[in-house]
């Protein structure tokens, strides 16, 4: 590895001046970053380690405010938190699927985010539950950003020098509604996703039909995609199996796979078919069970 | 020659000082500065487990995680399981089980388990082999490590 | 010489390995954790293309970087000419092993070392490739096994013409080798065959995937004399490769085998031995050169891809009448691939009277090749006993029946020509046949599950289960395959020398992969009635014990074990001398059973070996017992393995649900190792089964270099391996000895390759029989 | 007198006989042997004065470990197979 430098700013002040320097980087958890830098995958001559600043490190729920997700905070702290598990259950399956417990010591959804993967196991859900991303500014303003305008390609997103991602906001579920995330791997664990698939839905007060559907697709693109035909499709429809069905092929049709040594093309929007259809009855029987 | 940073940790109970790099691992720093080889390091990107550490009590991968940034932090590697009075039931149980062939997974095999121990004295099977899903062992097919882990677990109530 | 599977006291026991402790508490010391002072640390630059001409190197940038005090090409090998030496486990083309280490003039794979630095640090030492520039002229490669036997391929060596047993075909071309195995009349005997199947397989290139990668250390000294410290198969063997490759004295160079992290035949050739040493040369300090992931996977032996046409006939009862194989192997950038094995093991397990075999080594620009489990077998078994599953289908006949009437047995003459002493190919499709396992219900396709549906693991919703009806749910099937392997014997040396305290300290030559310190160490104990745990064995290096060949071949407990046994005997033989000299009898009056000395005149008079051992200082000094062995009597392995898998059918992703490995281990010394080679050797070929693979690009290329993307099985991928070992002695061996580490491997990717047929109704001719194979071939037959 | 099978690929040079019985008491002079009937064998299966580099000789089952000097028996079986290495 080339030589490089090392800050933990305490303030996000601090962090934000350090991040505007030539070839600075926020390290958060590392576990992509670590490797990328190693393997002369991304360039950095700083590395401004963000796990001292509290404001990155909160995580609390409310039922007025929603979820807010500090873009520090590891894995294993989101995908324990009884709020995610029980109100945003997709964002739950994403994060407790990224990487093994070594790696759900340290890595975190902010991270996740904004190493801009199109495979990210945690983007998907995001998307799906209508997460934003709340930036912060060298000149001290706070942006609030859309997750699924977050990335814009692979490993690009939206933030410019001396930007940073505080945290992620999510907003209260609502009535009778769940998520689910699920994503397509040879092993049982430990890959990266050859397709992920977040889905958010809810239904009406005796659910009977849906009212709203969001559905998100991970490595089927330059960056996670929102279908949102997908989703309005299913929009005041039953969910009988004919609904997910059609869900299913909208998604497909607006996927844009490639080919590579994860899975070919035609196999991923294959995927993006049976992860759907597999997403949306996952939530349907949270709602339904809960 | 490269600039060095002070960090200041307590690895296996004692208080060190040491210098790095800012690009050195804690895993480098463990082998190479503190001469602490137990760690090893199989794929140096997070995909083996030869590496792990508990860092503050929690399961890492030290070639994922920098020497910088375990100032004020606790550090437990594979050298500081066993006591004065002996070996920890795990490395026993090991032992006992053939759990081990070649024994080089074996270090974080046994800092992972040990994690595991400390969080679910009691896992099923699967629990077992989820969490140690992190952990490669190319010489056992992991059914010896699993029933060693069980039994240690056993031992342990 | 009597051989029993029975009446040991030692053999057969579980004892604690001697090595044990050191290697849970992190204090066993393997290659990367030598440090010593004003150790440098090395690099290599590797090849970014697969095939090129070298133009030119400029290091001078390099040497200018504070820190880097040297830099070693192929000018600092020595040049070893075309010539092929006998290097202990197989003839090397020197050639070909120092381009390997270091290009000459050319490089023939993406990852090839070409140069090499070193510096006061790793991160200098990587910093400095950088700045070495190297001019390639590029040239057209093929990766393919089938492609690059085409006329018009890209020749990877311009000096490379068909091999026929040393009939000269003149012809330039990437077919190294061809050899060729006839018995009978091959024609006639698909005429009496009232089913014949014929199928076409592909094998992807595989590796052995140990977690340690290679190390080495050398030390030139000043005295002109090297040390190297390495992880090895054996010791050795690096010796006679650096010697060669230095152009120095065998006795300038002793190998240091440090504890090794796994190897299964990729840690016998030389890598970064001769390179270390090269650069030690240079800077008068040691140099440490270890490799990362991405060069193990790039850089070093994997096992070969290939291409395998099978055609088999049996009669209207069963039996086999004729077979026809032809096997092509990927040798990676330079001949010799395991194709011989591989060909004389395809239908080893069966006596078929007509049988025509032809092979083909084949260089493509890919790694050259190295030794895997059993090298060559299991590519060959995936084609020979998937088509057997298919025949047993047609002839509706159990396929543990069809192995029981067909299997080869004492006296079966193998279609490469010996006949076979006695096997126990039978005992274990019989033993398969009365396993619980394989009378058990398959079990339903799992229910509707309306457990909680929250963070499954898989995470794919594949077994959650669903109310819903006409879900398409898993499905199961069952499948068996057997295989062979010939094991080895080769050279061992050891010596042993009694403590005064009744122990006894053993040095023996084979590095220790898999705990067979101690399965030698109670071969010892047993010849001469100790316990296990008062030998004290110990790896020599190449100065403090006798020639020793590789561990590999699954030879180890077999061959050392048998010098260890020796050494016991020669031991015993001056024990009763000083035991006569001490009672004032002839030796021949001096009995030696179960570790007690006897005097056959009078029986008070009696020692243990321990109270004997107090009184040898006294009695003429003390007594080493010493041995070096190159036994015949090398005893086959089969084996047959039961598999239950559950396939999801709308992803494809296949789930072993239960494996039952059946073995016949001759004796198991220490049955748990013995468990643990073959759970091992079962999971690798259930890894090599199911996703591994070296993916190309069109640049030729490997994208997956990675352990995340090559894919090998997890805890969580897999259930117990049920081991069942079936004891039939080899005769051949003191103890009955046979080789058990490396067959276990053979039968896996058949076995499920058989059980994904009875899933699903597609079969299988592809490895890895990955998610997106398997999902296509079932869209494919919708 | 040793019963020696004949390598396929070598039976152009024995006209397609499978196996020769010569005599000789070690594989060294079964080889010598050979060679005074079909000529050209020799050469072939020692190229230099020994076992060609990857071949091994089998002798009534067991893997030669002396090369030309491994004695055969008046009623041995004699093959030359590629050798085998292991992992």
């Amino acid at each position: 590895m080339k030589e490089i430098d090392y800050a933990a700013p305490a303030t996000l002040t601090e962090a934000t001046a350090l991040l505007a320097r030539k070839g600075a980087r926020a390290l958060a958890g590392g576990t992509d970053l670590i490797v990328q830098v190693r393997e002369n995958r991304r360039d950095a001559e700083l590395l401004v380690d963000l796990k001292n600043i509290a404001e990155l490190n909160t995580l609390r729920f409310d039922a007025k405010e929603g979820l807010v997700l500090g873009a520090a905070v590891p894995c294993y702290r989101i995908a324990e938190h009884p709020d995610v598990r029980k109100r945003y259950p997709g964002l739950g399956d994403g994060v407790a699927l990224i990487g093994g417990v070594q790696i759900q010591s340290r890595a975190s959804v902010g991270g996740n985010l904004c190493n801009a993967s199109p495979a990210a196991d945690s983007i998907p859900a995001l998307i799906a539950l209508g997460a934003s991303a709340v930036i912060a500014t060298p000149s001290g303003t706070r942006d609030l950003i859309p997750v699924e305008k977050f990335c814009t390609g692979p490993g690009r997103t939206i933030l410019g020098p001396g930007e940073l991602l505080v945290h992620l906001h999510l907003p209260p579920p609502a009535p009778n509604s769940s998520s689910a995330y699920l994503r397509f791997i040879p092993r049982k664990e430990m890959d990266i996703a050859v397709v992920g698939v977040g889905v958010a839905l809810a239904l009406n007060d005796n659910r009977t039909a849906c009212v709203f559907a969001r559905i998100a697709l991970g490595a089927v693109g330059p960056t996670p995609l929102l279908v949102p035909e997908a989703g309005a499709a299913l929009a005041g429809r039953p969910l009988a199996e004919a609904d997910l069905e059609r869900a299913a092929e909208l998604a497909q049709a607006q996927a844009l796979p490639i080919s590579d040594m994860r899975g070919s093309a035609d196999y991923r929007r294959h995927l993006v078919g049976v992860l759907v259809k597999r997403a949306l009855r996952i939530a349907l029987q949270r709602v339904k069970g809960g | 020659m490269p600039k060095k940073i002070h960090v200041q940790a307590v690895i296996n109970g004692q208080p060190m000082d040491f210098l790095c790099e800012p690009r050195q691992s804690l895993l480098e720093v463990l082998r190479d500065e503190l001469r602490l080889t137990g760690s090893k390091e199989g794929c140096n990107n997070g995909n083996c487990g030869a590496c792990n550490v508990l860092l503050d009590g929690r399961l890492v991968n030290s070639c994922l995680v920098f020497g910088a940034e375990v100032q004020g932090k606790a550090v437990t590697t594979i050298e500081g399981i066993a006591t004065a009075q002996g070996l920890h039931p795990l490395q026993q149980k090991f032992l006992e089980h053939a759990a081990l062939q070649c024994g080089i997974c074996t270090p974080g095999f046994i800092v992972a388990a040990k994690a595991l121990l400390e969080k679910n004295p009691k896992p099923s099977e699967e629990q077992v082999r989820h969490w140690l899903a992190g952990n490669l062992c190319r010489c056992t097919g992991y059914d010896k490590i699993i029933r060693a882990v069980l039994d240690a677990a056993r031992l342990g109530s | 010489m009597t051989t029993s599977t029975t009446g040991y006291k030692v053999i057969g026991t579980r004892p604690l390995r001697h090595d044990g402790v050191d290697k849970v508490t992190g204090r066993a010391l393997y290659g990367a954790d030598v440090q010593m002072a004003g150790l440098l640390h090395g690099r290599i630059l590797r090849s970014p293309i697969p095939h090129g001409l070298l133009r030119s190197l400029d290091a001078s940038k390099a040497l200018e970087l504070p820190g880097v005090e040297a830099v070693v090409t192929c000018a600092d090998l020595t040049d070893p000419g075309d010539r092929i030496a006998e290097l202990g486990e197989g003839a090397v083309n020197l050639k070909h092993l120092s381009s390997n280490c270091l290009a000459r003039g050319k490089v023939h794979y993406k990852g090839q070392a070409v140069a090499a630095v070193a510096a006061v640090s790793a991160h200098l030492a990587e910093e400095a490739l950088k700045l070495i520039a190297v001019e390639y002229e590029g040239l057209p490669h093929v990766t393919d096994v089938r492609a690059a036997m085409q006329d018009g391929a890209p020749l990877l060596h311009d000096d490379l013409v068909t091999e026929s047993l040393g009939k000269p075909t003149g012809k330039r071309s990437n077919i190294a080798k061809h050899i060729q195995f006839k018995k009978g009349d091959v024609a006639q005997g698909f005429q009496q065959a009232a089913v014949v199947i014929e199928r076409e397989f592909h094998t992807a290139t595989v590796h052995q995937g140990y977690i340690e990668p290679h190390n080495a250390t050398a030390l030139w000294n000043a005295d002109g004399t090297v040390t190297i410290w390495c992880s090895t198969q054996g010791a050795f063997t690096v010796r006679a490769q650096v010697a060669e490759l230095l152009g120095i004295p065998l006795s300038r160079i002793k190998v240091v085998p440090m504890e090794i992290g796994g190897g299964f035949g990729g840690k016998i050739r030389v890598y970064l031995e001769p390179v270390a040493a090269a650069l030690s040369k240079k800077t008068g300090k040691p140099v440490k050169i270890t490799m990362n992931r991405a060069d193990v996977f790039e850089a070093t032996g994997p096992t070969p891809g290939s291409y395998i046409k099978v055609k088999m006939g049996a009669d209207k009862d069963g039996k086999l009448v004729a077979a026809r194989a032809t096997l092509a192997y990927e040798a990676g950038a330079f001949p010799g691939s395991p194709l011989g094995p591989g060909a004389m093991c395809i239908f080893a397990c069966y006596d078929i009277p007509n049988v025509h075999i032809d092979g083909y080594d084949v260089v493509v620009n890919k790694p050259a090749t190295s030794a895997y489990r059993a090298p060559g077998a299991t590519n060959a078994a995936f084609a020979s006993e998937t088509v057997v599953d298919e025949l047993c289908e047609h002839l509706k006949i159990d396929p543990l029946d069809f192995r029981i009437q067909n299997g080869a047995r004492e006296g079966t003459r193998r279609a490469d020509g010996p006949v076979f002493p006695r096997i126990g190919m039978v005992e274990t499709a019989q033993t398969a046949k009365q396993h619980a396992h394989y009378t058990a219900p398959l079990g339903p396709n799992p229910k509707a599950q309306i457990s909680n549906p929250k963070f499954e693991k898989a995470g794919d919703g594949a077994n959650l289960g669903f109310e819903i009806s006409g879900l398409r749910v898993p499905r199961r099937g069952r499948g068996v395959a057997s295989g062979f392997w010939f094991n080895c014997g080769l050279k061992s040396s050891a010596s042993a020398s009694v403590n005064a305290d009744g122990t006894v300290s053993l040095v023996e030559g084979s590095t220790d992969i898999g705990g067979s310190r101690t399965s030698i160490a109670m071969q010892l104990a047993e010849s001469l009635g100790i316990r296990a745990d008062d030998v004290r064995p110990a790896v020599g290096d190449t100065d403090t014990v006798g020639y020793t060949d590789v561990t590999g071949g699954s030879r180890v407990t077999f061959a050392t074990g048998w010098a260890a046994y020796e050494a016991g005997q020669d031991i015993k033989r001056q024990m009763i001398a000083r035991a006569a000299l001490l009672w004032g009898v002839q030796p021949e009056a001096v009995a030696y059973e179960d570790g007690t000395l006897r005097c056959l005149s009078d029986d008070k008079k009696r020692l243990t070996f321990k109270e004997l051992s107090e009184k040898l200082h006294a009695t003429g000094g003390t007594i080493v017992g010493r041995a070096s062995v190159d036994p015949p009597g090398v005893g086959g392995g089969f084996a047959t393995h039961v598999v239950d898998v559950e396939v999801d059918p709308e992803t494809g992703k296949v789930t072993v649900l239960r494996y039952t490995a059946v073995q016949d281990v001759g004796k198991a010394i220490h049955p748990s190792y013995v468990e643990g080679q073959m759970q091992g050797g079962v999971v690798q070929g259930i890894g090599w089964a199911l996703n591994e693979e070296y993916i190309y690009n069109e640049q030729g290329v490997m994208t997956n270099a990675s352990f995340l993307d090559y894919r090998m099985p997890t805890a969580l991928d897999l259930p117990m391996i049920d081991t069942v070992l079936v004891e039939v002695a080899n005769p051949g061996h003191p103890y009955g000895v046979r080789g058990v580490g490396e067959v276990p491997i053979v039968p896996p990717p058949a076995a499920l390759a058989n059980a994904i047929y009875q899933a699903l109704g597609v079969r299988m001719d592809e490895l890895p029989m990955s998610p997106g194979r398997v999902m296509a071939k079932l869209l494919a037959k919708q | 007198m040793a019963r020696v099978w004949i390598p396929p690929l070598l039976r152009d040079l024995t006209g397609g006989r499978e196996t020769a019985t010569v005599p000789g008491a070690n594989v060294g002079e079964l080889i010598e042997a050979l060679e005074q009937q079909f000529p050209g064998v020799r050469g072939r299966l020692c190229p230099g004065g020994a076992l060609r580099p990857g071949l091994a000789v089998i002798v009534d089952g067991q893997v030669g470990r002396l090369g030309l000097l491994e004695t055969a028996g008046p009623d041995s079986e004699v093959h030359f197979l590629p050798a085998i290495a292991g992992g």
